[in-house]
């Protein structure tokens, strides 16, 4: 089961590296969302894959009889998913302003802040 | 800081800085008689008690001389400088760089503790290097600031790393047991230390192949060139040698390292001597001289020499001081240092003219004078060394051309003809004179009672300091002995010399200029540095975020794929039935692989909103529906804003080249492949659910929810919540601010 | 007896699933597809709320099974409209019967 | 984007969207939910409402700065996390007022926090993304 | 809508009565209500409001037509999806509109939409005619009647009197 | 077979039917060509984790898959509705790239 | 005794709302610095506790440790907050006189006491997902706050900035995830124990080294640090002052407590890799401020060579070293935050940061030369000002293990940090500005340079007190550095007796 998941993470990281790697801004930010797919989806794996049954518990708090799928990683999940969906949207905005500011998303040609260092 | 521009008004600075270093003078002195009684007066204050590291202090003979010189002489600089710079906009800042420079060597000679040495060493650095540098608007006397600097801090540090293994050799940083303990000769750490000590020395020290520092360290004032590069800072070296013979010397290494370098400065430095035609520089290659003279002779173990180089260190700082004054008062009088320029000034100019007289019979070795003394020493010390012939050899060829560079400084400019100068001559004021005719006087002085007023102290220094047995006494006349043969040798080879320096400069011009220049390689140094600097930041600091971020992911590619081979942690796939969950897999794969490749931004939304569904169904599989649900909401979300920012974007265009595109491809294939190995690792081994046991368990008793994860979120962990949420609103703040804040020009 | 209920709605909900993404994947234009997506989706995802309506049982399954069926039926005509409007408009089919977005002036109420 | 068809339904559907945050958000303790699901949902809403009728008419629906709403749930957050030093327990610790079948905690004041933030942040995103042209 | 809001009230009074909200009670609570509202309905509800006994009624037609249409032409497409050889004559047609109000156009538009084989594509500035897609327009002329007689008219009978 | 059985089986079945349909909308989103296609496909693919959702809440009897149908069914047309906006926009301007 | 360790943390947000909320007015700018002397307050009441007690441990809600999350305080931690909020109150206090109405009212001092605030969390935390989270948040905030003087080269800047670091969370995060799927615990102390307790060590070392390249990213380590010098010189000078001051000694913080709380299971692979990564670091990193003409960007690239020095205090893992590591950090902070004021005034006074471009200040403004010299030579290492302590310790502690490349190359590098001090220094003050203006304090408002000048004074004077009465603090530092080689008393704090 983990297995397949774990795979899929990996494929996804290499993907996304691939799109980041582009050096296209917009590109980018597709890899970073597939990058935090990938790692979420790492996370997932890493707390253990239970089929089914959702940390939820009975009237009164009673305990299902099977084992339930473990909370933890799903709430540290939720908290990852969050906390990338904030930095996406930094990014997606930065994007822009990127754009308006260069005429162009080619990361490589951004070199107001860093131009070459000329032989002196 | 006092920033005066009114002339003169801070001219009292001048006077309280004089004042206050002959109140220093006073109070050093009166710990003579104690220090002769071989009771050397100790201080000491916790420092850095951890490390073992005291503010430590002791006056003990050798300290002792060096104390009197340098509170003696700042005491006649600072009235020197008051006549020569006092109307200078930003003499109060000169005042109190050279006072504190003062206070630095002082604290240097009188240190007893490795570090506390080692603190007030660098401080003269900074303080020369700001006094070098004083004329701040001259490139060159930057430059030459900076010279001095790099070349006596890189020293410095050298010493540093020199004295931590001398502390560690010795057991502690104490100067007072390291020099009375058995000794540092027969350390495994020797051979480090030495050379590591060498190289703080002879950088300080001008000694060669580090000299060029110093004739351009005359960038300086006069006032500053006199005492720093004559009377004092470069002392520091030879005073640190001095210092720790006890401890480091006597082996071969030593002698033969010390006795090498001081020879071939010492001889190096007067040819150099000779071919000046500037004053001041020829006085900066004397400096050399005696600081080559002084380090041969601490190559000696035998109280001969080190008598010598205790007493000719005396006598150099007398005359040269006295001299680099005079050629400051020469400059102030005729507006040029220029020897060919100078000439018959003796009569507007008697005082100066007496003067420089006086401390060039010193300087040339000649009876009354201390110079005298001085240099017999220097034959009989010279005689008692291991390799004696050529050491004496060194020593008279160095001592004949100051014979001969004496008589230029001396008759030259004083005597003959007028010549006409860019002012017309006049004599400098009180304050400028007081200073060398004192220091002259004192040459004489001290030269006719010699081991009256110097015995005792010399004395001191050997026995104590350099813990010899005793002293060579000083006395004019010690009998018709080698060194007297050797002295009238001298004086014959340098009045050949003077009277022959026209056909001496055809012979050795030549010769010099043939020889590599040390400060061009200094500058061409700097520029390779330079230029290593520049070639590693095109290299590196590309500005092209690609390279960096290929630099990145191959980082974590090799960290991750050799920390794989390194610890080989265990994995056991494992493939599972559900064909539901083989076809989600499968068309999130897919998902991501339209993204990849696509040209359509829509595409490539599209493609990552199918991953986004298909993790969200891996999610509802692994029964997790909030984040499933968390999922899905923010997939939405995302695809709005992307809609929304793809209208003020332009359409995608792949760039990259086949070749890149395999590196790349290979890169990411990697780190990829390692991150399912590592996933995999983790899920070989079952996992400890004691904590979400303990959620399960207490999320309705304790926390009153029925939905773990919920509770989980905002109450067994609220805080990561807390922090989640702030990361949310404070980028909606910052894209807020990008993309609102109106453009700003400035690149 | 509910339980074969439920599987019967389940399998139906999952075949016209299926059915639906032949749909999109066979017709051949979008608006066309459009068809398939928004009708026959919009019935397979009925048809699987309920059948966890009838499995599970008692109100609040029922409840949220038919507020998920309201919800979809509500929504899904307006986002398939404006998209069939969107698709209609950029194939460029019959633009004669169709108002130009450039008609109708600046977005707004 | 002016389709009667959307205008209609966004004036009944922010409501819907919002009545359906505010219960997800309350019932979040107990099922699937929770302020930052809750948060997403209420946004949306609005997000719809500016497609329907324009940024600046939403933002007038809305009355005050988005950003403002944000920061008045961190606020809230970050009160309710302090709320416990009047009981003298740990910061962050929940005070339950149980009456009879309904409870009220400062931990549900704090998802209320994190409802407002998330919902203040992503309209401040929306908007701003749609304002740049 | 007063009225409405009445006859909630009325069902969760019943439901209550029978100490349980369950979806059973409230319903027959509705339905009681409703009933019990319409005999009072003299005494309650003046001249428009009456509306409202018609109206409700004319609704639950209208869910049961959408729905058997709903099911009917899903069928339909459903089949045309799987068919060898679909049988689809995709064409645009002009609806022309009897209906004025926001809501009631709202609410024809997206019940054409979701009945198979029609989608609604947009609405004329001036509210004269709906743009409607079809999969199935043989015949234009037959499908605009079609769906102005179906639809058109039950969504009428809720919201004109 | 017993009704539980049979229960079982078909929902796996059913399972396995929505997965191949959202890979065959996956095909039509890959293929394109036009905007609108994919946006189609994206859609379907959305319903069709709505039947997930049912399916999984039969499968575990848990109401909580429920709740994400629910939300998904409400927020999940803003996306389509973005998209179509853009689409829009996009013929206003011209600009034939999707 | 949890309060005593969350206030620091609430207290920088509590500030953010009410600047954020006053933002349209002067009070906004009071909220911030009244904001930042709570900080400082709390956090003397932290150090305080901590230096009477030890560790203490606090866990939030209530939740016995390692259930929730738990906040820990040792020397090192308690020092690192003392010191972040007095750079926080410095720069609040010199930002009054930089930062613009119309930064403040996009919220300029909500993100940079929430940047404050992270970096607390960061250091307090006890619990690795929590430091996941407040690394986002202080992350978050520097991207606010870089972008928010909205310049072109900031965008430029921003780009490289966000796109490597976000890189690097993304790997934190998997590293932390991946950990707690290994060993089913995220409490740091009982990680520790987890960890050792591993059957599968090979593993264990792999995440150690993911999260070694995250963090070795925030710490703008060889060869990872090529986000900083992009970046650094773009932003308001408060903002890079105050970055350059604390995000990347967070990372450092990261790496001193993971590798030795933590990851101590393969010393020899680990810190092996650290020992040369380090040496790399402080080499490129001079190197590169060699190459520049900047005052930002030199200063920039010094940041990176002297992250190599920590980070090699960390490598070598003696007391010695690692107490070097910590004087380090501390010190550092404070010199590199008034280098970065400092280059603010002399921008301020002569119009640009170019040291070809400017000069003149040492004539005229006599007082910034002064007190550039103090800290400038203090981050060159030269005695009595706090550098040298630093350096002093770090270059003993590697003659004693006999390193003597690593001891040279620590000395090489302090030469090189010279060489670039008295560059700027040359063309900065002593040069005569080449457009001959005559740069004096006096020009700047009265209140501007009040504001910009006080918290330089504060900086020097602490940079001197350090360093004249070291004794104390290297004491502190020992006793830091004692804590993290033997964690048996911050595992007992956090989990009490019973689980050690």
């Amino acid at each position: 089961m983990e297995t397949l998941v774990a795979c899929l993470s990996g494929f996804l990281v290499a993907t996304s590296i691939w799109l980041m790697l582009s050096g296209n801004l917009m590109r980018f930010l597709f890899g970073l969302l597939l990058l935090s797919n990938g790692v979420n989806l790492a996370i997932l794996a890493a707390g253990r894959l239970t089929p089914g049954a959702p940390p939820l518990l009975g009237a009164k708090g009673a305990l299902p009889p099977d084992t339930m799928a473990n909370a933890l990683p799903q709430a540290l999940l939720l908290t990852a998913i969050v906390i990338g969906f904030g930095l996406f949207a930094f990014a997606l905005a930065l994007t822009i302003r990127a754009y308006r500011t260069f005429g162009h998303l080619e990361v490589d040609r951004m070199r107001i802040a860093e131009p070459a260092e000329e032989r002196e | 800081m006092a920033d005066s521009t009114a002339p003169g008004i801070s001219r009292p600075f001048g006077y309280t800085a004089s004042i206050l270093a002959a109140l220093i003078l006073v109070g050093i002195a009166l710990t003579v008689p104690a220090v002769v009684d071989g009771r050397p007066v100790l201080f000491a204050l916790d420092w850095a008690p951890s490390l073992g590291i005291s503010l430590a202090f002791m006056v003990d003979g050798l300290s002792l001389i060096f104390g009197l010189l340098i509170s003696g002489i700042g005491s006649l600089i600072f009235l020197y400088a008051t006549g020569y710079m006092g109307n200078h906009p930003q003499f109060g800042r000169f005042v109190l760089f050279l006072f504190a420079f003062m206070v630095s060597m002082l604290g240097l000679v009188l240190a007893r503790d490795l570090i506390t040495l080692f603190l007030f060493w660098e401080l003269t650095s900074i303080t020369s290097y700001l006094l070098i540098g004083f004329d701040h608007d001259n490139p060159r006397a930057r430059r030459n600031a900076l010279q001095a600097m790099l070349v006596t801090a890189g020293g410095g540090l050298a010493l540093l790393a020199g004295f931590i293994l001398m502390g560690t050799a010795a057991g502690g940083y104490d100067l007072a047991e390291i020099l009375t303990g058995p000794g540092l000769q027969d350390s495994s750490l020797y051979g480090p230390i030495l050379v590591l000590v060498l190289l703080g020395a002879f950088t300080k020290s001008a000694q060669f192949p580090f000299h060029f520092w110093l004739p351009n360290a005359m960038a300086a004032p006069t006032p500053v060139s006199a005492y720093l590069h004559s009377a004092t800072m470069v002392k520091a070296g030879v005073y640190l040698l001095a210092r720790l013979h006890p401890a480091l010397g006597g082996t071969m290494a030593w002698s033969v390292t010390l006795a090498t370098a001081g020879a071939v400065t010492a001889v190096l430095s007067s040819v150099l001597a000779m071919r000046q035609s500037d004053l001041k520089q020829a006085l900066a290659y004397t400096t050399l001289m005696a600081l080559g003279t002084i380090t041969m002779l601490l190559a000696g173990a035998h109280s001969y020499a080190l008598t010598a180089a205790v007493t000719f260190l005396i006598v150099h700082s007398l005359y040269k001081a006295s001299l680099f004054m005079v050629v400051g008062a020469v400059d102030h009088g005729t507006g040029t240092r220029e020897v060919e320029r100078l000439g018959g000034l003796g009569r507007a100019m008697p005082v100066t003219a007496a003067a420089a007289v006086l401390a060039c019979l010193s300087m040339a070795g000649l009876p009354p004078m201390i110079g005298w003394i001085g240099k017999e020493l220097i034959y009989a010390g010279a005689a008692t060394m291991t390799g004696a012939p050529l050491v004496i050899a060194a020593a008279v060829t160095a001592n004949a051309l100051m014979f001969a560079v004496a008589g230029i400084i001396a008759l030259r400019p004083f005597f003959g003809a007028p010549i006409a100068t860019p002012h017309v001559p006049h004599e400098a004021p009180w304050q400028m004179l007081a200073g060398p005719t004192v220091l002259a006087l004192g040459g004489l002085v001290v030269g006719v009672l010699a081991q009256p007023l110097l015995g005792s102290v010399v004395g001191s220094a050997l026995t104590g300091s350099l813990l010899q047995d005793r002293a060579a006494g000083l006395h004019l006349w010690a009998g018709f002995n080698e060194a007297f043969v050797l002295s009238i040798l001298t004086f014959a080879i340098g009045a050949m010399l003077y009277t022959m320096r026209d056909r001496f400069a055809t012979l050795v011009d030549p010769v010099l200029r043939s020889m590599p220049s040390l400060d061009a390689g200094w500058d061409s140094f700097l520029d390779w540095f330079r230029d290593l600097a520049a070639w590693q930041t095109r290299v590196l600091q590309t500005g092209r975020l690609t390279g960096y971020m290929l630099a990145v992911f191959a980082v974590t590619a090799l960290a991750l794929g050799a920390t794989i081979l390194h610890g080989r942690p265990v994995i056991m796939p494992e493939l599972p039935r559900s064909a539901f969950l083989w076809l989600t897999v499968g068309f999130t794969a897919a998902g991501a692989v339209v993204a990849l490749n696509t040209h359509s931004r829509i595409a490539a939304i599209a493609g990552i909103g199918t991953v986004g569904i298909g993790v969200a169904v891996i999610f509802i599989f692994a029964g997790a529906p909030d984040v499933a649900t968390t999922q899905l909401m923010v997939e939405t979300l995302s695809a709005v804003m992307f809609a929304i920012a793809a209208l003020r974007l332009p359409g995608l265009v792949e760039r990259r080249s086949r070749q890149r595109q395999l590196a790349h491809g290979a890169v990411a294939l990697a780190v990829g492949l390692c991150v399912t190995v590592m996933v995999l690792s983790v899920t070989a081994s079952p996992l400890d659910r004691t904590i979400t046991q303990y959620f399960e368990e207490n999320s309705y008793v304790l926390a009153h929810g029925l939905n773990i994860v919920n509770v989980v979120l905002v109450d067994f962990r609220a805080f990561d919540t807390f922090g989640e949420l702030i990361v949310v609103l404070l980028a909606s703040f910052g894209a807020y601010a990008v993309l609102k804040r109106k453009g700003r020009a400035g690149a | 007896m509910t339980e074969i209920l439920t599987g019967i709605l389940a399998l139906l909900g999952g075949g016209f699933a299926l059915v639906a993404a032949i749909g999109i994947l066979r017709f051949p234009d979008a608006l066309t597809r459009m068809h398939a997506s928004s009708k026959v989706g919009s019935l397979a995802g009925s048809l699987a709320l309920l059948a966890a309506a009838v499995d599970i049982g008692g109100v609040s399954a029922a409840s949220r099974a038919l507020i998920a069926i309201l919800f979809l039926l509500m929504t899904a005509p307006i986002g398939a409209h404006l998209l069939g409007r969107a698709a209609a408009w950029r194939a460029g089919q019959k633009p004669d019967l169709l108002i130009r977005p450039s008609d109708r002036g600046k977005p707004g109420p | 984007m002016n389709s009667l068809i959307l205008s209609v339904g966004a004036r009944f559907l922010t409501a819907l969207f919002l009545l359906f945050s505010l219960f997800v958000l309350l019932r979040g303790h107990n099922s699937p939910g929770g302020g930052f699901i809750g948060g997403l949902i209420g946004a949306a809403g609005f997000v719809l409402y500016s497609f329907a009728a324009g940024v600046e008419a939403a933002r007038q629906a809305l009355r005050v700065d988005p950003r403002a709403i944000g920061v008045w749930g961190m606020a809230i957050a970050v009160l309710s996390g302090l709320a416990s030093a009047l009981a003298s327990l740990d910061p962050f610790t929940g005070l339950w007022l149980i009456l009879a079948d309904l409870a009220l905690s400062t931990v549900l004041v704090f998802d209320i926090g994190v409802y407002l933030a998330v919902f203040g942040a992503i309209l401040t995103l929306v908007f701003a993304l749609e304002e740049t042209l | 809508m007063k009225l409405l809001a009445i006859n909630v009230l009325l069902a969760v009074a019943w439901a209550a009565l029978w100490n349980g909200f369950s979806l059973a009670n409230l319903l027959t609570g509705f339905v009681i209500g409703f009933g019990a509202l319409w005999f009072a309905r003299d005494l309650i509800a003046q001249g428009d409001e009456r509306r409202y006994f018609r109206a409700l009624p004319q609704t639950l037609v209208l869910i049961v037509y959408f729905l058997k249409e709903l099911i009917k032409s899903s069928i339909m497409v459903a089949r045309d999806c799987i068919a060898p050889r679909p049988n689809l004559h995709p064409a645009i047609v002009k609806m022309p509109l009897d209906a004025h109000s926001d809501a009631e156009i709202f609410l024809l538009a997206n019940l054409i939409t979701l009945t198979p084989g029609t989608l609604t594509l947009d609405v004329a500035p001036d509210r004269s005619f709906l743009l409607v897609h079809s999969i199935y327009a043989t015949d234009e002329a037959a499908l605009v009647a079609d769906l102005k007689s179906g639809m058109e008219r039950r969504i009428g009978k809720v919201f004109r009197p | 077979m017993t009704p539980t059985a049979f229960m079982q089986t078909s929902v796996t079945l059913a399972l396995i039917m929505v997965g191949l349909a959202i890979f065959i909308g996956f095909i039509r989103l890959a293929r394109g060509p036009s905007l609108a296609d994919r946006v189609v496909a994206l859609d379907m693919m959305t319903t069709a984790v709505i039947v997930v959702c049912g399916l999984y809440a039969v499968r575990t009897e848990a109401e909580a898959f429920l709740d994400i149908a629910v939300a998904l069914a409400l927020v999940s047309f803003l996306s389509v509705v973005a998209l179509a906006r853009y689409a829009e926009r996009l013929g206003r301007r011209n600009d034939r790239d999707d | 005794m949890s309060w005593v360790l969350a206030l620091p943390i609430m207290i920088p947000f509590v500030t953010a709302v009410l600047a954020f909320l006053l933002r349209r007015s002067r009070m906004g700018d009071l909220a911030s610095v009244g904001g930042s002397v709570a900080s400082l307050v709390a956090a003397v009441v932290l150090i305080a506790e901590v230096l009477d007690q030890g560790v203490i441990a606090g866990q939030i809600g209530g939740w016995q440790a390692p259930f929730g999350i738990t906040l820990v305080a040792d020397h090192l931690s308690a020092a690192m907050v003392l010191i972040t909020a007095i750079i926080g109150l410095s720069v609040a206090v010199w930002s009054l006189a930089e930062i613009g109405p119309t930064s403040a009212r996009f919220g300029y001092h909500a993100l940079f006491q929430s940047l404050l605030g992270g970096v607390t969390g960061a250091f307090l935390t006890g619990d690795l997902f929590n430091l996941y989270v407040w690394f986002e948040v202080l992350l978050i905030s520097s991207f606010g706050l870089l972008v928010i003087g909205g310049r072109k080269s900031a965008i430029d800047g921003a780009v490289k900035y966000v796109t490597l670091n976000l890189i690097a969370t993304v790997l934190f995060l998997a590293g932390a995830g991946l950990l707690y799927g290994a060993t089913g615990t995220l409490n740091m102390a009982d990680l520790r124990g987890a960890v050792a307790a591993s059957p599968d060590q090979g593993l264990m070392t792999l995440i150690a080294m993911m999260l070694m390249v995250a963090f070795g990213m925030k710490a703008a380590v060889f060869p990872l640090f090529f986000w900083l010098p992009a970046s650094y010189h773009t932003p308001h000078y408060a903002v890079s002052a105050v970055f350059a001051g604390l995000l990347t000694k967070v990372g450092v913080y990261a790496l001193l407590r993971v590798f030795t709380l933590i990851f101590v299971g393969d010393l020899g692979y680990t810190h092996e890799i650290l020992l040369w990564v380090s040496l790399l670091t402080m080499l490129t990193g001079v190197l590169g401020a060699a190459a520049q003409s900047d005052f930002r960007k030199i200063l920039s690239f010094h940041i990176i060579s002297q992250i190599g020095y920590m980070v090699l205090g960390l490598a070598l893992m003696t007391p010695l070293a690692v107490m070097g590591a910590v004087f380090y950090l501390l010190h550092h902070i404070i010199v590199k935050t008034n280098l970065f004021l400092i280059a603010g005034v002399s921008q301020r006074l002569t119009g640009s940061s170019d040291l070809y471009a400017i000069g003149g200040l040492y004539r005229t403004a006599p007082l910034l030369a002064a007190l550039f010299i103090i800290p400038a030579f203090s981050l060159a290492g030269f005695p009595p000002l706090s550098g040298f302590w630093a350096k002093f310790v770090i270059v003993r502690a590697s003659l004693d293990l006999g390193e003597w490349l690593v001891a040279g190359v620590a000395l090489l590098v302090g030469l090189l940090t010279i060489f670039s001090m008295t560059k700027i220094w040359a063309e900065a003050f002593w040069k005569a500005h080449p457009d001959g203006r005559q740069p004096a304090l006096a020009d700047l408002p009265r209140s501007a340079r009040w504001q910009m000048m006080v918290p330089i004074i504060a900086l020097a004077v602490m940079t001197v007190v350090i360093g004249a009465f070291p004794s104390a603090f290297l004491e502190f530092a020992t006793k830091g550095a004692e804590q993290l080689l033997d964690p048996a008393a911050y595992v007992a704090a956090v989990l009490g007796e019973a689980r050690r």
